[in-house]
């Protein structure tokens, strides 16, 4: 049982000042499962995110990714060991073409070096060309394709988010943390998305977990569901089941 | 053709030296890091190669050996290489105007303390610095190989990992790193090739100026030279090269446009005591006009965009 | 309701407006009605061009050519601060909030075309008591608000300016389901208040539910319009946005 | 006016044809004028160029070499040592002068100065005072005495107006090589004279406020300060050492010996001994008609770079006329042309403003009369002089 | 150091920093609304005070095309400040227009308007060489009346002399930080200026008139660096067409060392470096400069943001 779990939250918690905006949470996430975090706004998700990803340090509290302790680990190194992220408020290198911002986060899967890579010996040129190709591939898979040498930063909002996703799956990561991919756009192509999404989990062997306020999207794909609120964990399992949860109807979904 | 050798062989070799600064101010700059580190550098490399072609390296011959001047760069190319990292990593802490101001911080002190100091010679200088030329035009045998070696290694560099790496935290340090990319590495790394740069220049122009003091390598010159590279471009190795020849031709050429015959003397002579009110407007128009710079990276853009076109077509 | 917009006049006028940013064309040949006090919906897929509508309609960006009249003045030409001293707000997308500015300044600023600051108070009073969050971070700097919480404090910042027309860009994104409702209803208070609304919102269920009328965009072109109770039984509309 | 380019440019169009060395002077003969006329060090550029414009009118109507006229080409060497270089070059290889004057600076001269060495042009300093100036090369000479002669006397005659002067602080400019040299010599004498240096501060030329260090220095109570600066920074620091309550001599190095000084520190450099390489007040008749004609010219009495660069064009005249006496110089090519030229500098005496000045081997001034003047003010503090110390 | 001596130092490092932070105040004013250094600053504040030498009557020396001109009129002294710092003033606009505007409307990179400014200052230092040459020009002796030329802050036991003039500079400076200060965090119009700082669009979405405080605040800085720049030159006279360049460099340091952008601390960071350089040891006078800029290179790695800069984490 345990053996299956790939990370885990343990009494993990993190203040700004006086506020404590994540508040003793643990939680196991299992290998291979679409793992959702949602409620209200301010409840500390995306920091949550950023613990995860080592953009902040936690107050307190551990973090284990194949029962390796990570929480004191850089950002750089915990994408390396294969934990790759998308931003609530989108994050590309907007100067950018769609190509490059993709092929930058082919980073850790190139390994020519400063004077190998500039000589330009075999193994480096040739690593070069592959990601070049599995970048545009990627492009493709988010329908972007034709635009790779647009600026992200001219991209609408919505195919911002897209070319979010390609940028971390590049990472070859094992787990995927999507902040809010669906925010932006219309119910039919959040649908889409949604199948978008597990169809990535069996196409990558993806570990996912998905911050989503739409509703709908969330029960429909998520295999278990955390629900915060003010920093803290009211109710974790089955979609089903938290559903009903009278506490995560009266913080989050409200009742009609 | 001897005469015009003769005028500007001197010009044109400051003009590549001029290419070379710019790009040792570029390398930082890859990654946003806006250094103005390179002047403290290249004074530094100075003073090595005055001090050891003047005291250890006395050669009997009149010219001096082009071995020792190839050992002085070297030398202080590392010796600047290890006061970069020790700079770069506490300094590299600052983003933007913070940066600049601290390295041109580190400009001046070094600038203070070769005022102090003994081995520098204070104000005088050194000089009477051996030539290992004849005429000022030979040192492009050794000027510009480095120009064009740097050149090259740079455009590789931009075209891979390490390179996309600092572009990446140029746009956002913070996406970068959680694209697995180590910022303080690379932005290390890029300060101290620019430092490495920068020293091995100083160590050539010692010799070329014959002579060294305090007043190479000041904040007038990091700002100077930081012009230099934003109005020929700043994102692409091309626009440092380019910028830097031209602006450190550009003086020269208004003294010579005042001496062509048949310009009214009111001219000719604006032209001579106002040729820094020209260069000053040119340096205005320039960023006005060129705001991307005067080199592009579309320039490269074109080739590259054909490249994915028709790797398009494969992975249909 | 209707009945209403027999009496109410055209307040905001599109006339064929096409925008270009740089070489691609954003907009096309649009030609767009809002009536006073009415609730017009823009509908459309990532990249149709629903931002850019509003954006040339609060002046951040120039039209290459058409003509954008409002109340009967041709402000194609204005500055966007001007359009906003006529009495147009716009919550723009990707909220915008003054990272650098408290909660409270920004919606102080968000009243900076008006000048009776007894009012202004109890307006920043009322915001608060809309979105409580609000309230209790209004001390924060805007820019370490959570991304809801900075959408809350965009829209109430608009509020601020006491707007005859209020253009909204998908006020919902990034708010959890309550706070979406709370959003609608304070769309339906406005609406009341006689204030006319321009809302671009994905969740073209609910826009339409409480819009007059709607546009739906594609590729920078208006391809359909009429009012929301048909366009949300319209069956192209339901196969693509309403899903 | 610096002068039409248009005769420069026909030198360059004869030559480009023919080679470099059979060409000979056609038209009037071309001096360089290599001074700063831009960039920070540009007011001491001023200065030389002022007086070697009187000096190209004055020996050109004096009937200039034996008929022929000479004609000064002024190229600016700016404020650093690439600029010197590339004035150099220019004069050299384009305007295809007979020689040079200047840099401004020492710090140039050891850069440009080997370029003329290496194309056996003679060179005159008259501003470049640093050691070792000399030394370059045998094409290079000057008439700017080495200040290890000037400064001396002031020394012996503060100590002859005031005998029981004891302690002494001495400031200086650090960053500038004239006054670092200076200052050397100074706190030699110092000591010489058997005084107690009590303490030294160094400056920067470009600093405006010594309020702290005058404190420091004033707290030891010195009975004579000493001072090696340039025009504004040493009248600053002459004015704040006044108004701060310092009574006692002051000596102004030779950087001060230049009326800039008086519109800094007005009323308050009333008294201050300057070290003097040249006094107005000189006797002798060149240096009258020098004054005359500069004074007539600028309304004030000339500055010491004015009448060492007038020297210098002198310097180059005379030898030229003695030079075209032996052999007629419009049939020499440019090249032995330069070398005769320099060897006739060197060997020549010559009556300048300076008084009668000739030349070491090296080229170092042979300089006889030395100066030390004292500066009255009027009342008012808007002018004043430089009187002149029996 | 007796306690005489102490005072003294302590009197002399405040009046040093306020000439330091005097020419801060307009420096920093415009950072605190475009973000950017306006390399021209010093320049104008060199213009101020030859616009007050002018309008005093001064006769200019025997350089440049202006040679002995002088106005027929001879303002008084307070009038010819007022009225040359409001000349500086507009000049400070109009390079607004022509060097800046232009890239604000490209929205182009703040590094270019900083390489724009440093053309303007080019220019307009080598057009004042070109038009007065580079001689020093002093007001009238009679500048401040009848006052004595030093004030005494001690007893006449051990006095504490303190130039009058510096005294002035003091006063001045404090009442425009006090203005100013207010101005911009008590009033709207401040609000707004921060606001603008930030993101022009968003500002001109909730109805501020950029443009307009743009100018405004060019015009005061400009003002301020004018009126800096008579008084400083009445205290140390005008030397020459790079004196204001010259403050340029430190100008920067106290800024930065008191937090870009905020107006007091303009004036705390001139006066903490007055008085660190006026505690540097007489025996160490040669490394003042050192002293200060080593002082703000730590400064800067232990708080970046300054002395009263505000801290700003970027959430992600
Ligand atoms: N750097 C910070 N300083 C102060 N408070 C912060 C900081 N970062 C986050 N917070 C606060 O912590 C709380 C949690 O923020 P977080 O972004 O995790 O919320 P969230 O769950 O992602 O909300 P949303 O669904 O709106 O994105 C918020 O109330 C926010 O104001
Ligand atoms: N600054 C820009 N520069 C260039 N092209 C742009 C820019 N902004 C938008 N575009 C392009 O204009 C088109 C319309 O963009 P717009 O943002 O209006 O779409 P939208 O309907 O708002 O999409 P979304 O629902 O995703 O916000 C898109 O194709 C987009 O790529
Ligand atoms: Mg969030
Ligand atoms: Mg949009």
């Amino acid at each position: 049982m345990t053996n299956d779990i790939i990370l885990e939250a343990k009494a993990l918690t993190r203040r700004f000042g006086g506020l404590v905006a994540v508040n003793n949470v643990s939680f196991p996430v299992k290998k291979h499962e679409i793992f959702g975090l949602i409620g209200p706004n301010g409840a500390g998700k995306t920091t949550l995110f950023n613990l995860i990803t080592g953009l902040i340090p936690p107050s307190s509290g551990q973090l284990t990714f194949d029962h390796q302790e990570i929480s004191q680990l850089r950002p750089h190194q915990i994408a390396a060991l294969g934990i790759a992220r998308t931003f609530q408020n989108i994050r590309l290198f907007g100067e950018l073409s769609a190509l490059e911002n993709v092929i930058i986060a082919r980073h850790l899967h190139i390994h020519s070096n400063i004077f190998t890579g500039v000589i330009g010996v075999p193994p480096a040129s040739t690593e070069e060309r592959k990601s070049q190709q599995k970048a545009l591939e990627l492009l493709e898979l988010v329908g972007l394709q034709q635009r790779a040498e647009e600026k992200a930063k001219n991209f609408a909002y919505g195919d911002q988010r897209r070319l979010e996703i390609a940028r971390a799956l590049a990472l070859e990561p094992q787990i995927l943390l999507l902040d809010e991919p669906a925010a932006g756009m219309n119910p039919s192509e959040k649908q889409k998305l949604s199948e978008f999404i597990r169809n990535l989990r069996d196409r990558f062997d993806l570990t996912i977990i998905l911050i989503e306020h739409h509703v709908p999207l969330v029960m429909g794909l998520c295999d278990r569901i955390a629900v915060l609120d003010f920093g803290q964990l009211i109710a974790l399992g089955e979609p089903a089941v938290v559903k009903n949860n009278p506490a995560v109807i009266e913080a989050y979904l409200g009742n009609d | 053709m001897a005469d015009f050798i003769g005028t500007y062989g001197a010009l044109i070799v400051s003009m590549v030296l001029g290419a070379l600064l710019g790009l040792s101010l570029y390398l930082p700059l890859m990654a946003g890091q806006l250094s103005l580190a390179s002047p403290g550098f290249y004074a530094l490399g100075g003073y090595i190669a005055a001090i050891l072609s003047t005291t250890v390296f006395t050669s009997s011959d009149n010219l001096f050996p082009i071995p020792l001047l190839l050992l002085e760069m070297l030398i202080a190319g590392i010796v600047s290489g290890l006061l970069g990292v020790a700079v770069g990593i506490p300094a590299l802490r600052l983003r933007g105007i913070y940066l600049a101001i601290a390295t041109i911080a580190f400009v001046e002190v070094l600038r203070v303390l070769s005022l102090n100091l003994e081995i520098t010679g204070g104000a005088v200088g050194i000089f009477g610095i051996p030539q290992p030329f004849q005429t000022p035009i030979e040192y492009l045998w050794i000027a510009l190989p480095l120009l064009i070696i740097s050149m090259v290694l740079i455009y590789r560099l931009e075209r891979i990992r390490v390179g996309r790496a600092l572009t990446a935290i140029r746009e956002d340090e913070l996406a970068a790193s959680a694209m697995g990319i180590n910022p303080t590495y690379y932005k290390v790394l890029a300060f101290t090739l620019g430092a490495i740069l920068a020293g091995v220049v100083g160590a050539i122009s010692a010799h070329f100026l014959n002579t060294w003091n305090a007043r190479q390598g000041t904040f007038d010159a990091s700002i100077i030279y930081l012009t230099f590279v934003l109005i020929g471009g700043s994102r692409t190795f091309l626009g440092a090269v380019v910028g830097g020849m031209l602006f450190t031709a550009l003086p020269e050429v208004l003294r010579s446009i005042a001496d062509t015959g048949g310009l009214p003397t009111w001219l000719a002579q604006f032209l001579r005591d106002g040729r820094l009110i020209i260069f000053g407007l040119l340096i205005v128009l320039g960023t006005i006009f060129f705001p991307q710079g005067l080199v592009t990276p579309d320039i490269f853009k074109r080739r590259k965009f054909n490249q994915t076109k028709d790797i398009i077509q494969q992975t249909k | 309701m209707n009945t209403e917009n027999q009496k109410s006049y055209p307040i905001l006028e599109i006339k064929n407006l096409y925008v270009n940013y740089g070489s691609i064309q954003a907009l096309q040949n649009i030609n767009l009605v809002v009536n006073n006090g009415e609730v017009v919906t823009l509908i459309g897929a990532n990249g149709a061009g629903k931002t850019t509508i509003l954006r040339a309609i609060s002046k951040i960006i120039n039209p290459k050519s058409g003509e954008i009249i409002y109340s009967g003045r041709n402000i194609t030409r204005r500055q966007p601060h001007e359009v906003v001293q006529l009495g147009i707000a716009h919550c723009p997308e990707g909220r915008r909030v003054l990272a650098r500015q408290t909660v409270y300044d920004n919606l102080l600023l968000g009243a900076y075309v008006r000048s009776q600051q007894a009012e202004i108070k109890n307006d920043i009073q009322h915001q608060f008591e809309l979105f409580p969050r609000l309230a209790q971070r209004r001390n924060q700097l805007a820019g370490t608000l959570s991304g809801g919480e900075q959408q809350m404090l965009a829209i109430a910042r608009a509020l601020m300016s006491r707007p005859k027309i209020l253009l909204l860009d998908e006020p919902s994104l990034g708010l959890a389901p309550a706070i979406v409702r709370e959003i609608f209803s304070i769309i339906e208070n406005l609406r009341a208040t006689g204030v006319t609304i321009l809302l671009v919102e994905q969740n073209a269920n609910l826009a339409l539910q409480i819009a007059d009328r709607g546009y739906v965009l594609e590729a920078g072109c208006i391809t359909l319009t009429g009012a929301a109770s048909q366009l949300i039984t319209d069956e192209r509309v339901k196969k693509a946005y309403l899903g | 006016a610096c002068g039409g380019g248009n005769t420069d440019t026909s030198n360059t169009g004869t030559n480009t044809a023919t080679n470099t060395s059979t060409t000979s002077i056609s038209g009037p003969i071309p001096i360089g004028i290599a001074f700063a006329q831009t960039s920070n060090v540009a007011l001491l550029g001023q200065e030389g160029v002022a007086g070697a414009k009187i000096a190209e009118k004055y020996f050109n109507d004096q009937g200039g070499i034996n008929g022929k006229k000479i004609k000064l080409i002024f190229q600016d060497a700016g404020g650093d040592e690439a600029g010197a270089i590339n004035a150099f070059q220019t004069l050299i290889n384009k305007d295809k002068v007979v020689g040079i004057i200047g840099p401004t600076l020492s710090q140039q001269a050891f850069s440009a100065a080997p370029i003329a060495e290496r194309a056996k042009t003679p060179v005159i300093g008259a501003s470049t005072t640093a050691k070792g100036v000399p030394e370059i090369g045998d094409y290079i000479a000057r008439v700017s005495a080495s200040v290890s002669v000037v400064a001396p006397n002031s020394v012996k005659a503060a100590l002859k107006q005031n005998p029981n002067i004891k302690k002494v602080a001495v400031f200086y400019a650090q960053n500038d090589a004239f006054n670092k040299s200076e200052t050397e010599i100074f706190q030699k004498t110092v000591k010489d004279q058997g005084l107690e240096l009590v303490t030294v501060q160094k400056f920067q030329t470009t600093d405006t406020d010594f309020q702290a260090q005058a404190t420091n220095a004033l707290n030891l109570k010195p009975d004579l300060i000493i001072i090696s600066g340039l025009a504004a920074d040493g009248g600053n620091l002459v004015r704040q050492l006044r108004e701060l309550g310092y009574k006692g001599t002051i000596i102004g190095g030779n950087g001060l010996n230049s009326s800039n000084v008086l519109s800094v520190c007005k009323a308050l450099c009333d008294g201050v001994m300057i070290a003097q390489a040249y006094s107005p007040e000189h006797p002798g008749e060149i240096n009258a008609a020098f004054r005359k004609a500069y004074v007539e010219q600028y309304k004030k009495e000339p500055p010491q770079f004015s009448a060492q660069a007038f020297t210098a064009v002198q310097v180059y005249v005379e030898a030229l006329k003695a030079l075209d006496q032996k052999t007629k110089i419009n049939t020499l090519p440019i090249d032995k042309l330069r070398t005769e030229l320099n060897k006739q500098i060197l060997a020549g005496k010559y009556k300048t403003p300076l008084g009668e000045i000739s030349f070491t081997p090296e080229g170092e001034i042979v300089q006889k009369d030395f100066y030390v003047a004292q500066i009255k003010m009027e009342k008012d503090g808007n002018n004043g002089k430089f009187a002149f110390l029996k | 150091m007796n306690i005489t001596l102490f005072l003294q130092q302590f009197l002399n490092g405040l009046s040093i920093g306020s000439v330091y932070a005097i020419f801060a105040l307009g420096y920093t004013l415009v950072y605190s609304i475009l973000g950017i250094i306006n390399l021209a600053h010093g320049a104008i504040f060199t213009l101020g005070a030859y616009f007050t030498y002018t309008l005093v009557g001064g006769r200019f020396g025997f350089n440049g095309l202006l040679a002995n001109a002088a106005l027929p009129v001879q303002l008084p002294f307070a009038l010819a400040l007022i009225l040359g710092s409001i000349l500086a003033g507009l000049v400070g606009v109009v390079v607004e227009r022509i060097a800046f505007l232009p890239l604000r409307q490209r929205g182009s990179d703040p590094l270019l308007t900083v390489v724009s400014s440093l053309g303007v200052a080019v220019v307009i230092v080598n057009l004042i060489q070109y038009l007065v040459g580079a001689e020093s020009y002093t007001y009238p002796a009679d500048t401040y009346g009848n006052l004595p030329p030093a004030i005494n802050f001690g007893t006449a036991a051990n006095p504490i002399p303190i130039r009058t003039v510096q005294v002035v500079i003091f006063v001045v400076s404090m009442v425009f930080v006090a203005i100013l200060t207010y101005f911009i965090s008590r009033t709207k119009y401040g609000k707004a200026m921060q606001a603008i700082a930030e993101d022009e669009t968003t500002a001109s979405l909730l109805g501020i008139n950029c443009d307009r405080f743009i100018i405004l605040t060019f015009f005061i800085s400009s003002f301020l660096a004018g009126v800096a720049g008579t008084l400083v030159a009445s205290s140390v006279s005008i030397a020459g067409p790079y004196f204001g360049i010259g403050f340029g460099l430190r100008g920067l340091a106290v800024i930065v060392l008191g937090g870009l952008g905020s107006i007091p601390g303009a004036v705390l960071g001139g006066l903490v470096i007055g008085l660190v350089e006026a505690f540097v040891p007489a025996e160490y006078s040669g490394y003042k400069d050192a002293v200060a800029f080593g002082i703000l290179f730590i400064m800067l790695l232990v708080r970046p943001q300054g002395l009263l800069g505000r801290k700003f984490i970027q959430k992600v």
